[in-house]
């Protein structure tokens, strides 16, 4: 190659990778959009809410004067329903996945369920509050409790924990599977030592991720029957007398932090709107918290496993 | 496939092929072979790339099962009790029981080494410590691993070089007592050293089990193995006692290959 | 081996616990099955009631939505315009960004820019909606009114640009996934060639990784179409047959939500045309779901 | 644990709340009140099924609910509890209203308006020619029931080309921003937003003087057509039980001074004292026959009662 | 690292390596190479697995650069012009577009068999359908792969079978005329006929461009290759003309190598 055609070379070259510059910005121009828009949504709160929150606001119940409400009743009926959408959710999502990626033939019936989920995922909320008001609090004569609303979000994020599992069970390499067959181990065997295991990180962002949207949900839960009003906890979990006693509380009338949030922003009074910005403040804390614990258990997991 | 020019009187069979066609899907990818493996011997399948090596040794274990679309026909006897292996009646857990694999890229668990090797235990229900602690020792000494690990058995596998991996994975296949040991090209990942260290571990094997080897280097099937068999396209071509199909391989195709005019 | 000639039986206890633990498995795979008969039955069942006094041509060829209303019409295509507008709006926000946000942190952002981002991102997908509903409003709407003075205080389009922003996490996540998950024997090859990151990145990456990226568009997709609050705040909850995003209008969610939490009797016809509408949304939905299928089926595993 | 269980209104739930809050304390939380917001048709329907103790409501239970209610075997005790002012609202900047004749206002809402009546003008012709921007509750909304009975002569019968919210706030927002905007809701939202909107004074029929809405105009009935009664329905047999009856009396006996603490408008004294006697008599079913009764003042509403 | 027995007149030098090192992060994968590149002839590269053959391949289009931690030590000389390849101020992808490569296991790109080949084109912006057109059809020819595919430009390139696919991509790496070809083991994935294919190939490639190939197989490296270079453990033990290597090695550890002895 000669002087001159190298240096046409290099021309085209600098044109190139101008191209690549310019996406580089515009990359992170759209991350910037992503998450700025978050920083500001909760700089904002926090600005409005954050006078409004100390230990009463946290440690009292909902008043109709704004200066006096509090948050008590529904963060630990947040938390509570949390608690029953997570063991509802990840079992079931986990074994959904693990059926559909190692057990199912691929044929029409595992087409229909795949397709299905996807289109799960695009129903809207409220109409599995239908279904659920339907479903658990009358044909199953659950009532308006903390469990149906926890069974009730556990299957509108089922999509996304049954999504991220097969995909995380998807990068477990094949030769790993092989190798535990080859040592005589059977399907579950195989699924229990290894596939859980080894896909356990990747579940584990899409419990989270499915957990901050439920934990976001209203519409859903007022359909069921959750109360906006209630000045009293449900008893402390697995505290009454066993066996039967120490699942009272999944059958505690209940509310959730966004359904306090819900009301508060549709009162009058201003001093509503500031306690709402601080519920949503502690609500997006406590989306973090699970987030942060979910980053930092990938994290391990994610050290100790790599093919 | 006679062994007509040999002088020693044949060993006992461990498994016999018999007639066994394999199909994936529709693609017919092995041919009516017929071929004795026998007891504590080492047998080295070669053949160019492609021609169902691999298809052949993973049929030995029914790995194939694992994919649908998968077809047998014919037999592979296992001896003494001359159980068709790929009968539909028989469980292939059990068969994977008694024949164990390695494979050709290193696969160990990402668990602790010891784990690695005793999982092939636990998978037979084995609880007692003290069980699980002398077969581990014990596989690991066979795989001359023994002591290179003995003071690290609670780190994980994955970080061992590539041949300790592989010598690894040759414990957790040694540990659970296997009748035949299936090789598919166990050292064509490694680096030379690796390769001699296993080469010599194949070579002292065979005075408890019966080792089938497949390997593209045709140097190694003539340092390891006491039988060769040459495979090309699907079919057996060829099968003998490793001496005489290097030395004298009755076809031209066999001869071709071994001389490297071709492939 | 001692006694070798029944080793290899099937040992059928074994057996039978294998099959039991699949058929558990098959059984929490099949809720979502469950799920859907159950929320269909719900639909169709209280549907019929509707159809039996509004004619299906009505339903579907009416311009106007007007079921509570003293003159009832029951044209559906009036929520379905916002619902398909709205929707329009937030994927022309969340498929570009989303997929630009995919390709930088695969194959441009540095390692350690990546596991920060991700997480930071997937955090948008977690605030709650009336959050957005009211970002929308008070904050977004203003500020396009700088732009665009004639712009109504409740419009699709700043709903939907909120929307947007918060599917971005379902597009950039899931699309990042698939493109990390192309071999790297595939991008090494691009390079070798010449190619610059750009290059390799849309004319390598993006069409290896069709499959993926389509579902997690698909997944976008189905996330707006079924997003409620935000455009129950701040769209205006007027039934509007419109494709015109900065006009006001009311998709099937809100009208949905809306109805379902106000002062109607239950059983009565205003209250079944939400059971009409879900069935509508349910269908339309599917209809993606099934396009986005096939055409994955088509891409599927093409290197 | 004694319970007392009310769900329905959320135009009711704030008058509820402040008693359930005080009744709790009275009680010492001997006795637990909960209060839901589910609408009023969602509490009916919760009501008639047996499952809550009172039912909140802003407007006269419905044949519907009656009939559901009849089949389940529950009969029930209608008490009103305060007034509702629904307050028509413009932007301050708007200095051509002065007042507006229902009639204007039936230019305005009525059906045949939709898509024609779009500038000030055309209501009349004095005034700019300047876009009209209406806001107002959903149509699922008692109180949109209640303003087009009132202003279109019957129930549901509106255009439809406004914008609807079952938030308020939304619509104090609305009419706020918007020079031309024109929008309804309760009194409350007005009162805490005054200086941001203008309630219009109403001419109820030709000849009457232009009235503002405030607790003293509907109180002495001047304040029409606009002023509604809103309820509590008490379950009759639930009504038998000591906690619920005490709860009952508790609310009578303090709504007027909670009313007014929540900016609802109170009955005059002696309509509580009135109720207290009827609840004690457990009068059972509807005054209204199962529709709504527009411009009904207090004095009317006591008469229908007494019936 | 001589070529004193050869008779002929040395070659022009296309590249030259100098005290080349590279390190793996802390790991030194090649130490101290030096050896020449001749042009228009074909250099082969063995050794056994893990000595670093694919590494030092990798250097000469920087494919290194694309991983981080990685570092390069000393000079590769292209010539004419001699530039150092490895030098921080010679951008890559000005290295890549005149040193192309092929490897191991075919890697087609997901796109029709024409777009496939025309890829090197297009990144460099060429436009004109007429002139791909051309080089399209030159380069398939070169790969010996019009004649299969002339029909069926359209459809995918994954639909080729393993040995097309190989070619597919030796067309797509010649298409932009890259003044050196780099080739790591390329028929190592491939069955015994497309092995002969690519052999032949390379030979004819060499009348128009220079040659540098990683092959495991020692046949293939006598036949096809006028150069040879041993590696192990990541030093060049012995580079000669091929005859003189294969025939009579300088190095005891060459020839236990060729000969089978070790590897
Ligand atoms: N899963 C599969 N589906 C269809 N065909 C396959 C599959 N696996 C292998 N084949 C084909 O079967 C034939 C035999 O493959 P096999 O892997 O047994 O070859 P091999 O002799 O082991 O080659 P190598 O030495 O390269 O490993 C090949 O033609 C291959 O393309
Ligand atoms: N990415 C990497 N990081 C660290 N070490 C590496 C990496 N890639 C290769 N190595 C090491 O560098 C050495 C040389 O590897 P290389 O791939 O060049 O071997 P090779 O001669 O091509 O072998 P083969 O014939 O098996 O392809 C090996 O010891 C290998 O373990
Ligand atoms: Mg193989
Ligand atoms: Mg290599
Ligand atoms: O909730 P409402 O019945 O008062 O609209």
């Amino acid at each position: 190659m000669n002087q001159q055609e190298l240096q046409a070379l290099r021309n085209l070259i600098v044109a190139h990778k101008r191209w690549d510059a310019l996406f580089g910005v515009l990359g992170v121009c759209a991350l910037m959009i992503g998450v700025m828009t978050f920083m500001s949504l909760f700089v904002n709160m926090a600005i409005e809410g954050l006078g409004r929150i100390d230990v009463e606001f946290l440690t009292s119940f909902p008043s109709r004067r704004a200066a006096h409400a509090g948050i008590l009743s529904a963060w630990v009926g947040s938390t509570l329903v949390m608690l029953v959408t997570a063991f509802a959710a990840v079992p079931i999502g986990v074994a959904a996945g693990i059926y559909l990626e190692e057990y199912a033939a691929k044929n029409w019936v595992t087409d229909v369920i795949e397709i299905n989920i996807s289109n799960l995922a695009g129903v809207p909320s409220i109409i599995y509050g239908l279904l659920a008001l339907g479903l658990f609090v009358y044909t199953f004569g659950l009532g308006q409790s903390i469990l149906s609303a926890g069974l009730t979000l556990a299957l509108l994020i089922l999509p996304v924990v049954i999504v991220s599992t097969r995909e995380s069970i998807r990068a477990i390499p094949q030769i790993i599977r092989e190798g535990a067959y080859a040592c005589g181990a059977t399907t579950w065997q195989v699924v229990r030592d290894h596939i859980v295991p080894y896909s356990s990180a990747g579940i584990l962002t899409g419990v989270i991720i499915g957990m901050a949207r439920a934990i976001g949900e209203t519409a859903p839960i007022i359909t069921i029957g959750a109360l906006t009003f209630i000045a009293f906890l449900p008893p402390a979990p697995f505290t009454g007398d066993p066996p039967a006693g120490m699942f009272d509380w999944l059958f505690a009338p209940f509310t959730v932090m966004p359904i306090q949030m819900f009301n508060w922003t549709s009162r009058p009074e201003a001093a509503f709107a500031t306690n709402a910005a601080a519920a949503g403040f502690i609500l997006v804390l406590m989306t973090l918290a699970m987030n942060g614990l979910a980053i930092w258990l990938r994290y391990r997991l994610r050290k100790s496993i790599n093919w | 496939m006679t062994d007509a020019a040999n002088n020693e009187p044949l060993p006992a069979l461990k498994a016999e092929a018999r007639d066994l066609n394999f199909y994936y899907g529709k693609f017919h990818a092995l041919k009516n072979i017929n071929m004795p493996v026998y007891e504590k011997k080492v047998t080295a399948l070669i053949g160019p790339s492609g021609c169902g090596k691999s298809t052949y040794l993973r049929c030995f274990n029914r790995m194939h099962d694992l994919y649908p679309g998968n077809r047998y026909e014919g037999a592979i006897d296992f001896h003494p009790d001359r159980t068709n292996l790929l009968s539909p009646k028989v469980d292939p857990i059990e068969v994977r029981m008694r024949i164990s694999m390695v494979f050709q890229k290193p696969n160990p668990f990402p668990k602790s080494i010891y784990e690695n090797v005793a999982y092939g235990l636990r998978v037979r229900g084995e609880r007692s410590r003290s069980v699980i602690d002398d077969k581990v020792e014990m596989a690991l000494r066979g795989a001359a691993l023994w002591g290179e690990v003995k003071d690290r058995l609670k780190e994980l596998g994955a970080n061992l070089s590539g041949g300790q991996q592989q010598r690894l994975c040759i414990a957790r296949a040694l540990a659970s007592d296997p009748e035949l040991m299936l090789f598919d090209e166990p050292t064509s990942a490694l680096d030379p050293i690796a390769t001699a260290s296993i080469e010599e571990l194949v070579s002292e094997l065979k005075e408890k089990v019966t080792v089938l080897i497949v390997t593209h280097n045709m140097q190694q099937a003539a340092r390891i193995s006491d039988f060769t068999a040459y495979m090309y396209l699907g079919e057996m071509v060829e099968f003998g006692v490793t001496d005489q199909i290097f030395i004298k391989p009755q076809k031209k195709q066999t001869e071709d290959y071994i001389t490297g005019r071709f492939g | 081996m001692s006694t070798p000639s029944d080793r290899l039986k099937v040992d059928h206890f074994r057996h039978l616990k294998e099959r039991m633990v699949e058929s558990v498995m098959f059984l929490a795979a099949f809720v979502s099955v469950f799920t859907t008969m159950g929320i269909v039955y719900i639909l169709v069942s209280e549907s019929v009631v509707f159809f039996q006094t509004v004619p299906l041509f009505d339903f579907l060829f009416d311009t106007q939505w007007t079921p509570l209303f003293d003159d009832a019409h029951y044209g559906i295509m009036v929520l379905l315009s916002g619902t398909l507008t709205s929707s329009a709006v937030a994927l022309m926000v969340a498929i570009p960004l989303g997929t630009i946000i995919a390709i930088y942190l695969s194959e441009f952002a540095p390692f350690a820019v990546r596991e920060i981002a991700k997480p930071f991102l997937e955090l948008l997908g977690g605030v709650p909606t009336i959050i957005y509903g009211y970002f929308a409003l008070v904050f977004l709407t203003p500020l396009l009114q700088h732009i665009y003075p004639d712009l109504p205080g409740f419009n699709l389009l700043s709903a939907g640009l909120v929307m947007g922003i918060m599917i971005i996490p379902y597009v950039a996540s899931l699309s990042e996934d698939a493109m990390k998950a192309v071999p790297m024997a595939l991008r090494e090859g691009s390079y070798a060639m010449g190619a610059t990151r750009l290059q390799t990145a849309l004319r390598v990456v993006m069409p290896a990784a069709t499959s993926g990226i389509a579902s997690a568009y698909i997944l976008g997709i189905s996330r707006a179409v079924g997003e409620t609050m935000i455009l129950a705040v701040a769209a205006g909850m007027q039934p509007n047959l419109t494709f015109n995003p900065t006009e006001p209008g009311a998709t099937i969610t809100s009208y949905i939500v809306q109805v379902a939490l106000g002062d109607l009797p239950h059983g009565s016809i205003g209250y079944q045309t939400i059971f009409a509408a879900g069935l509508t949304l349910m269908l339309m939905t599917l209809a993606f779901n099934l396009l986005g299928y096939y055409m994955r089926k088509k891409f599927r595993e093409v290197y | 644990d004694s319970l007392v269980k009310i769900d329905g209104s959320s135009t009711v739930y704030p008058i509820t709340e402040a008693v359930a809050e005080e009744f709790q304390k009275a009680k010492k939380n001997a006795i637990k009140v909960t209060v839901g917001i589910s609408g009023t048709g969602g509490g009916f329907k919760k009501f008639c099924r047996g499952e809550t103790d009172i039912s909140d409501a802003s407007r006269p239970i419905l044949k519907k609910e009656m009939e559901d209610c009849k089949a389940a075997g529950i009969e029930y005790i209608e008490l009103p509890v305060a007034y509702d002012a629904l307050t028509v609202v413009i932007n301050p900047k708007n200095d051509w209203i002065k007042s507006l004749t229902v009639e204007q206002l039936k230019t305005i809402w009525e059906p045949g308006a939709q898509g024609k009546i779009t500038s000030w003008k055309q209501v009349n012709h004095a005034w700019p020619d300047r876009p009209l921007k209406l806001f107002g509750p959903g149509a699922d909304s008692g109180t949109f029931d209640y303003f087009t009975e009132a202003v279109n002569g019957k129930a549901k019968s509106s255009r439809g080309d406004f914008t609807a919210s079952e938030d308020d706030n939304v619509l104090v927002q609305g009419v706020a921003r918007d020079v031309g905007g024109l929008g309804f809701f309760g009194y409350a939202y007005y009162d805490e937003n005054h200086d941001k909107l203008k309630a219009v004074p109403i001419v109820a029929a030709e000849g009457k003087p232009a009235v503002s809405p405030s607790p003293r105009t509907v109180v002495d009935g001047t304040y029409q057509p606009f002023a509604r009664p809103i309820f509590i329905y008490v379950n009759a047999k639930s009504a038998e039980k000591p906690e619920i009856k005490e709860f009952v009396e508790f609310y009578l006996k303090n709504g007027e001074a909670l009313s007014k603490d929540v900016k609802y408008v109170p009955l005059p004294s002696k309509a509580y004292a009135f109720n207290l006697e009827h609840f004690g008599k457990r009068l059972k079913g509807t005054k209204f026959g199962g529709e709504n009764k527009v411009g009904i003042t207090i004095e009317e509403l006591m008469k229908l009662e007494a019936k």
